[in-house]
């Protein structure tokens, strides 16, 4: 009975996600669209609301096309590769209090799992498509995503230092008694790394190299085509949800507001997930790319020694006080 | 009896009676769904392809119909061909065109794509339906901004019209 | 001249990535500004009167046909050579020419706009019309019947007096009336005859300035 | 339905050295600006050897100007550098006109130093806007298409077209300026300068637009001339040519102007200088509508559309000045045009637009060689890129800013 | 310094090389004979009073349709420009129609490799020691070079390339998702088949002219080197005569 509920919650959070990432995408070219002094969507459905709904039903019914020099395994499994385990690490996301599937006590190190195993998703979508701008696409994306998972993961520590665990729930409540309610005020330089390894780990622009449109077509996923192509799509979607949850609840107390909000406990967390999808997409309107050895050197050379300082800095200031 | 009308039908389809009834809204459905998120490859060759990338700026925001420039032709659904198209590109149309899923559709945009246009010459073809089959020939040389919309309405209203577009299964 | 190459910045504007910061604000203001996009379908574009789009022959009001008289000068004088008349001499009209058949294939023309300025009787006509894209390319080589169709549609939808109208490619502005032939001398108003012609400031005050 | 196997690049193949790795970037490529293929070899993502191909536009203008007559070949040079197609326009009207030594009335010359700014200002936006959506940053594309808008719809205004335009003529231009184009084109110079800071705003300290193009593309003065680049390239590496003031044509020798000058060579002097050129022909603009004289737009000794015969003042012959005369047809005199050669270079927004006319006395060229600065640009590219990544070859390529209709005729 | 000028100092230096000099509208061109073309430029590129460090184009032509003084049937045109002391000077240097060859100047100014190969490919003129001699606007495997006078506009022979090509393609089209029926059936096309027959529309109008109108007709096919201002349509009656 237990597992049927539990069938029931997983299934009704994928529906939830998926739709929000159908209307991520919605959200996206509006704001780019304004940005850019133009309006995005309008003609299908009112001001356009239909057409994530209509990009969907296409892709559905494309033809899917597998060339024949690829490796046939490879090609069809590396987009379930890459969705799957961004959904997985929904599981362990608290979006409000009890909210949650799996509350582990291993939560944050299992969205670093996942968040590296989707990156191999990526690269064997690169190494089976046998095409040389997925190629490259992919051994980008590898480098990228070694390099940046580390800055990432060092920038989180001190989060746990403060918090003492790695159950994100935990770390939520426990940002209830620091200042301001947020672990940003004493985490800022972890939040400074934190946020540019969060956009190279989801591809985003001023990162978006493994897909970067002007040199490699469209990176790993060029050869793929209708549905596939599809599930790339909504795995760096899923992908920016998982990022932007996980700094939410890292550093801006997750669930926790100004008020309670009664019947839907989770608003908070939703609006400071948008607000991060927000900013996103702001980058995205306004930074050009950078090149790649220049993003290895921002990775190696800056991000890592100031994840590490922070490391030192915080575990001083809490031997000290 | 019409028969140009059950002519080009499919023919496995119709030894099901009654396939039609039950397949027309989904039918419907789907080519809704491809009307409204029309995608075409960037095949941008000569003079039209300035106004092409003028249909998807700001004041002609191509975006408001769900259509979005790839630059990958194995995710787009329609070939938007620009300029002038010479002899020694015609290959490469082709393999863009042949990279291409179905459906996909092909628009020859301006008086170069859809035939030659003033350049008569040894080295141009002349028209690109000699290389692809077209569905929407947009005149102009080269054509407004609006007109390529334009195009793109008329490109619609062709694929609504669509019947069992669909499936291998015929 | 030399251009400044790279501007200088102090450790502060370093440290606070100032200009990030200044190219984010920007765009967030363009975010709460008026989109300027022309919803085509909806709204129809300000096309200038002289745009150089489809094709028609005039209809003329008296003989309710074509003007043309056969010279065959746009013929020879378009680049893409899409042009094509037949005519024929009829002996029962006192061996007048007759146009048997006008054929346009707007499919190679190149919107030049040399036949309607060449054509001294101001037959053919670029109309403003620019959105006529068609399934196949057939129905985009136009006979003279369409032609004239096109001229009549034309005329519906702006709702002009014959009278009245000129297009600025039959008589463009500020050539001098002189040299033309009859049927270009068409009613303008002045300064499209070159009375009046815009001028410089700078030429204005020097006139001004021998005047007083 | 499978589709058969069409496979988009080949495998990769070692080729003597195990490390390399060849990639063929286009025809059908979004950076490169049309239809240019570049070859590469590659070590990693290191250029080791890049070999640009082009000719996937080549229509044959230059046979088919031997086929048609001058006013004919007009047509053909629109399709030139379609970005700028007026520039293109008013160099081979400026070369004929010194063909068949004709002179254009002074009016007409100022409105098309009027247009041949506008369309460097059309050029050098959607050069600025490619260039930065190249390298990433997407939005500046579209402000920069927002400002094109406004040209475009001035030049509708005027001659009717939007990027074809076919506008000067030989002997002078084809109708009279108005007072909406001046106006508009009054209030567009006064937003203007307000605009190209909004641009830099976006990019031009931008520390990721910085790091992508200080560097990239260098260029000494002695490699530029070598490799015979010319505009705002050769400037950017310290050369001072512009034809505009070296062998000015046109109204330039009456107008103020200073022509923007780099030392490095790089990508980003090439940005600067081109963004300086902007603000110039802003000045120009402002100096040309300012000093507009009154007076004829087309020359008394100007050759019909048809060009079918010399030119006789048209007064004395009574026929038209401008093929709008019946009586045209009826003189079939033959032709009588000077016989001779003559190269004659503007200065287009890529650089130096040359027309190399040959005339046998007919009213067709004999032979008409255009020299076209995208082709020499796009040679060079390999001694650009050669030993960089593969980001700054698409830096490069959009740097140098190259249009493949006029690179391949 | 004064065109003229600078083309009698050519002449004094190399009086062997030079064949004439012709001026028109104050441009002065120097013919030049072909075997010192590279020490010449040299000289002009390096001497002190004359720097001329721009090469601004390089292209060749074809003489055999014009009159002139000279019986060689090719020339390649050198144009060259001092950006310091702005003066300017053109060389044409006479070839033979029988293996026109001429040195290459990639040695002075690396930019003119692809002109060089460009005036190789359109007019077959050799460059010795041209370090990449192919051609560069056209396909590798083309026939002919197209700005040769005797090279028809519409060229000869359709290009090998596209013939494959379109073989291909009737091949492909067996595989798309509507393939095209036998050729015998015309209903079995759908829209997009239809569209595929390029329509003729010089057929069109030369047959609707018919038997019923024919006689007192004229059509005027205008030809493609056509004089101009002159009307050279063959009339249909004369077609029919012939």
């Amino acid at each position: 009975m237990h597992i049927l509920i539990l069938l029931l919650y997983i299934l009704l959070l994928f529906t939830v996600v998926m739709l929000h990432v159908a209307y991520a995408t919605y959200f996206e070219r509006k704001i780019i669209g304004h940005m850019q002094v133009r309006m995005g969507p309008m003609e299908v459905g009112w001001h356009g609301l239909l057409q994530p709904i209509a990009d969907g039903i296409k892709c559905f019914f494309k033809e899917d096309i597998i060339p024949e020099n690829v490796d046939p395994l490879g090609f069809r499994l590396a987009p379930v590769v890459s969705l799957t385990a961004m959904v997985a690490s929904l599981a362990v996301l608290p979006f409000a209090p009890g909210w949650v599937l799996a509350d582990i006590d291993i939560g944050l190190l299992f969205v670093f799992a996942m968040s590296g195993l989707a990156g191999y998703g990526v690269i064997l979508a690169g190494w089976a498509s046998n095409s040389k701008f997925s190629f490259l696409g992919g051994l980008r994306s590898m480098a990228q995503v070694i390099s940046y998972e580390i800055a990432l993961g060092l920038s989180l520590v001190g989060v746990m230092l403060l918090s003492g665990s790695l159950n994100l729930s935990t770390i939520v409540e426990a940002q209830g008694g620091t200042f301001g309610g947020m672990y940003i005020f004493p985490q800022f330089i972890a939040f400074g790394v934190f946020f540019v390894a969060m956009l190279a780990e989801t591809n985003r622009v001023p990162f978006d190299l493994p897909e970067a449109e002007a040199e490699l077509v469209s990176g790993y996923s060029t050869e793929y085509s209708g549905m596939r192509y599809a599930i790339f799509f909504m795995a760096e979607y899923v992908g920016m949800l998982v990022m932007s949850s996980l700094g939410t609840i890292c550093f801006f107390g997750g669930w926790s507001g100004p008020f309670a909000v009664p019947y839907f406990p989770a608003l908070w967390f939703v609006l400071k997930v948008y607000a991060f999808m927000f900013v996103f997409i702001w980058i995205r309107a306004t930074m050009p790319r950078y090149r790649y050895d220049q993003l290895m050197e921002l990775g190696w050379k800056w991000l890592i020694p100031l994840a590490l300082a922070n490391i030192v800095l915080t575990a001083v200031c809490k031997a000290l006080f | 009896m019409s028969s140009d009308k059950v002519v080009h039908l499919p023919e496995g389809l119709r030894l099901f009676p009654g396939a039609g009834a039950l397949l027309g809204p989904l039918d419907k459905l789907v080519n809704w769904g491809r009307a409204g998120s029309i995608w075409p490859v960037t095949f941008g060759l000569a003079c039209c392809a300035i106004e092409m990338m003028d249909t998807g700026a700001s004041t002609n925001d191509q975006d408001r119909f769900g259509i979005l420039f790839r630059a990958s032709p194995r995710q787009a659904d329609c070939m938007v061909v620009a300029g002038t198209l010479t002899k020694k590109m015609a290959p490469a149309l082709r393999r863009v065109y042949d990279q291409m899923p179905e459906p996909r559709y092909v628009m020859a945009m301006g008086s170069c794509a859809c035939s030659g246009g003033v350049f008569d010459t040894y080295a141009v073809t002349q028209g690109v339906d000699q290389i692809v089959p077209v569905d929407v020939y947009v005149p102009g040389c080269p054509p407004r901004p609006e007109a390529l919309l334009e195009g793109f309405l008329k490109l619609k209203e062709k694929i609504m019209a669509e019947e069992f577009r669909w499936s291998s299964v015929r | 001249m030399q251009i400044q190459y790279k501007k200088k910045r102090n450790l502060l504007q370093n440290l606070f990535l100032s200009e990030l910061v200044q190219g984010m604000w920007l765009t967030l203001r363009r975010l709460f500004t008026k989109p300027i996009t022309l919803q085509y379908p909806h709204e129809q574009p300000n096309v200038r009167r002289g745009f150089r789009g489809q094709h028609a022959l005039v209809r003329d009001p008296e003989t309710h046909t074509t003007r043309c008289v056969g010279c065959m000068k746009c013929v020879m004088v378009c680049p893409s050579r899409c042009i094509r008349i037949r005519i024929q001499k009829r002996p029962e009209h006192g061996n007048r020419r007759f146009i048997s058949a006008y054929h346009i294939d707007a499919l190679r023309c190149v919107y030049c706009g040399y036949c309607a300025e060449v054509c001294p009787v101001n037959a053919i006509i670029l109309t403003e019309v620019f959105a006529y894209s068609a399934f196949d390319r057939k129905s985009l080589s136009y006979d003279m019947p369409q032609l004239l169709d096109n001229w009549d549609r034309y005329l519906a939808e702006q709702g002009e007096d014959l009278a009245q109208y000129v297009n600025p490619t039959w008589r463009p502005r500020g050539l001098p009336e002189g040299p033309m032939p009859a049927g270009k001398r068409l009613p303008v108003p002045d300064d499209w005859k070159g009375k009046g012609q815009v001028v410089g400031r700078l030429w204005r005050q020097s006139v001004q300035g021998q005047n007083r | 339905m499978k589709e058969p196997s069409k496979q988009t690049v080949e495998v990769p193949v070692a080729t003597g050295d195990e490390d390399r790795y060849r990639l063929r970037m286009g025809p059908q490529h979004p950076a490169t600006h049309g239809v240019l293929r570049v070859d590469l070899e590659l070590d990693g993502e290191t250029i080791v050897a890049c070999d640009p191909q082009v000719g996937y536009l080549h229509r044959g203008i230059e046979k088919l100007a031997e086929n048609r007559t001058y006013a004919q070949t007009l047509i053909l040079t629109d399709r030139l550098d379609y970005i700028a197609a007026m520039s293109n326009n008013c160099g081979f009207c400026v070369a004929v006109e010194k063909l068949l030594a004709i002179t254009p009335p002074l009016r007409a010359r100022y409105i098309r130093t009027i247009v041949n700014e506008m369309s460097r200002l059309a050029s050098h936006l959607l050069w600025l806007a490619t260039h930065a959506l190249d390298i990433g940053a997407m939005t500046v594309f579209l402000y920069c298409f927002r400002e094109r808008e406004i040209l475009l719809e001035l030049f509708e205004e005027l001659c009717g077209a939007r990027l074809t335009f076919s506008y000067p003529r030989i002997g002078g231009v084809r109708q009279d300026v108005n007072a909406y184009f001046i106006d508009g084109l009054q209030r567009f110079i006064d937003i203007f300068p307000e605009k190209i800071l909004e641009y830099e705003t976006l990019i031009d300290t931008n520390r990721i637009w910085l790091k992508r193009t200080v560097g990239i593309g260098k260029v000494s003065r002695e490699k530029a001339l070598s490799l015979g680049l010319t505009g705002a390239c050769l400037r950017a590496s310290g050369v001072d040519y512009d034809v505009r003031k070296h062998q000015p044509y046109d109204a330039y020798d009456l107008v103020d102007f200073e022509v923007p000058i780099g030392q490095e060579g790089d990508s980003y002097a090439r940005y600067r200088c081109r963004m300086e050129e902007m603000r110039q022909s802003v000045r120009i603009l402002q100096q040309c509508i300012d000093q507009l004289p009154p007076g004829p737009i087309v020359g008394e000794d100007a050759p019909d559309l048809h060009m079918s015969q010399r030119i006789i003042p048209f007064r004395e012959a009574r026929v038209s000045a401008y093929g709008t005369g019946l009586i045209a047809l009826s003189h079939k005199t033959k032709p009588t045009y000077p016989a001779g050669d003559i190269y004659v270079a503007t200065e287009v927004p890529k650089g130096e637009l040359g027309f190399y006319i040959i005339s046998d006395g007919s009213p067709r060229a004999y032979r008409m060689h255009i020299r076209s600065p995208s082709f020499i640009h796009i040679s060079a590219l390999t001694a650009l890129s050669e030993g960089g990544l593969v980001a700054d070859l698409i830096t490069n390529i959009g740097s140098v800013d190259v249009v493949l209709g006029e690179s391949d005729r | 310094m004064e065109q003229r000028a600078i083309a009698d100092t050519l002449k004094t230096q190399f009086s062997e090389e030079v064949v004439d000099i012709v001026e028109y509208q104050g441009q002065v061109g120097v013919l030049l004979r072909p075997d010192q073309i590279v020490p010449i430029l040299r000289w002009l590129r390096d001497s002190a009073d004359l720097r001329m460090d721009h090469l601004r184009a390089l292209c060749g032509v074809d003489n055999s349709k014009r009159k002139t003084s000279y019986p060689e049937r090719f020339e390649v045109v050198y144009q060259l420009y001092s950006t310091e002391l702005r003066h300017e000077i053109r060389l044409r240097v006479l070839l033979p129609e029988k293996d026109p060859h001429v040195d290459s100047v990639v040695s002075l100014w690396s930019g003119a490799n692809w002109l060089e190969r460009e005036v190789f490919d359109m007019f077959g003129i050799r460059f010795n020691q041209h370090p990449n001699l192919k051609r560069v606007l056209l396909p590798d495997d083309w026939e002919g070079h197209p700005l040769r006078k005797e090279y028809p506009l519409k060229g000869r022979k359709e290009w090998q390339g596209l013939v494959e090509l379109k073989e291909r393609i009737q091949e492909l089209d067996q595989h798309g998702f509507y393939p095209p029926p036998p050729v015998e059936a015309k209903k079995g096309g759908t829209a997009k088949k239809g569209a595929k027959n390029p329509v003729e529309p010089q057929k069109t109008v030369a047959q609707a002219a018919g038997p019923a109108s024919a006689g007192k007709e004229k059509t005027a096919t205008v030809a493609a080197a056509l004089p101009a201002g002159v009307n050279t349509g063959k009339t249909l009656r004369e077609r029919d005569q012939a």
